[in-house]
């Protein structure tokens, strides 16, 4: 069971904050494969994954992060801060 | 050493002068203060989106950082969330060393580090549209500077 | 767009105030404080000489080249004389940009020229001493950097 | 009649701010020569002419710099503003 968060247009595309999904990805490549082939609308999100950044943990990771011991993968595009 | 989020506007010179008296013993201050405005005409407001988990620690880490990394006196980062009206305070640095240029390094590093790093999405709020900001290349390639470092 | 040049010391923190309040459709501001140090121990005050005929003109043209170069919406030059106490403020730029390079920058280079090509003259006066400030090598570098854009 | 002003240690070493000079110099450079072989005090403040910078009518300039139409010079150590 892992936490997975949506920020901006991600959450927009997706319609929801936050969720609750059970997984057996590996790694945060893994947990995207399985959510684009739930619905239309999460294919949608991550059709170009390059505008994707992702937080394992609140912490910046790679796609290829693993989610051993993991509980909270927050997915949203490019930071605008500043 | 502090790190402020919050929804509500903060007027730059009240923090500017806390920090100075905090910072007595610095010669040089730095500070950059962003402000909301109307680049393309027609805004209404700004609406900034956070990752409330993240943001704290993650601004924590860059101050960390240029700390260690410029040997500050102080440093202090305000950054603001939620509905930010036209010509109101979006954030703010503020960096105190005993010479300009580390001041002035650490400020424009803690710039960089915030536009790219730190949880924070703006929407420009129009009457008719609202737009997600893009993040520029420009940005990317201004955070490359300090991995040369 | 102002140049002052006084005697009597002043809040950093309130000329921001003031300074955003004018430049509300800039989108970037960054300061610069100065402030009196004691850095080798035992400093009782600074004196700071000028040469009254030329530091407000010297100070304006600096300020136009920033104007023009960095395209600024506005921009502020403060510098004191006389005896400052420790702790206390030696001057301030600021300036307000659509872009937070070119605010920096243009901070950056009007240091470079108070620094070296603005008629001010520090003397540290401790109870057994009273020295002149050298110029550092350091100031001269930096100055160079200008002249190559 | 050329207004000629000194700053900082270069005022203290020639003991005054301010004097004004007859002289027939046609340039900064020649200007000096003349103060030079005034007294010890001016030979003592321009012994090093590379730690001296000049202004004329308030400008910055060489020590080559005319004398035509000038009406203040100004001598000073390197500046230590900012």
């Amino acid at each position: 069971m892992i936490n997975v968060l949506y920020f901006a247009w991600v959450r927009e595309r997706i319609g929801l904050p936050k969720e609750t999904v059970e997984t057996s990805a590996k790694t945060v490549a893994g947990l995207v494969s399985e959510l684009v082939q739930r619905e239309e609308r999460y294919a949608l999100a991550f059709s170009d994954v390059s505008a994707i950044r992702v937080a394992v943990d609140q912490e910046l990771m790679d796609f290829d992060a693993s989610l051993v011991g993991v509980q909270e993968v927050a997915f949203f595009p490019p930071m605008t801060g500043g | 050493m502090a790190v402020r989020v919050q929804s509500g506007d903060f007027d730059p010179g009240a923090e500017l002068s806390s920090f100075v008296q905090e910072a007595a013993s610095a010669g040089a201050v730095v500070t950059f203060t962003g402000l909301v405005r109307d680049i393309a005409g027609g805004l209404q407001y700004l609406e900034i989106e956070h990752y409330p988990a993240m943001t704290q620690s993650a601004l924590e880490s860059l101050e960390a950082t240029a700390l260690t990394k410029w040997k500050l006196q102080s440093c202090l980062i305000i950054h603001r969330y939620g509905r930010l009206n036209l010509g109101e305070t979006i954030m703010m640095v503020a960096t105190a060393a005993p010479h300009r240029a580390a001041a002035f390094e650490a400020a424009d590093f803690l710039m960089d580090n915030l536009k790219s790093r730190a949880p924070f999405w703006k929407k420009e709020v129009s009457k008719n549209s609202e737009t997600w900001v893009q993040s520029k290349d420009t940005d990317k390639a201004a955070l490359r500077r300090w991995k040369f470092k």
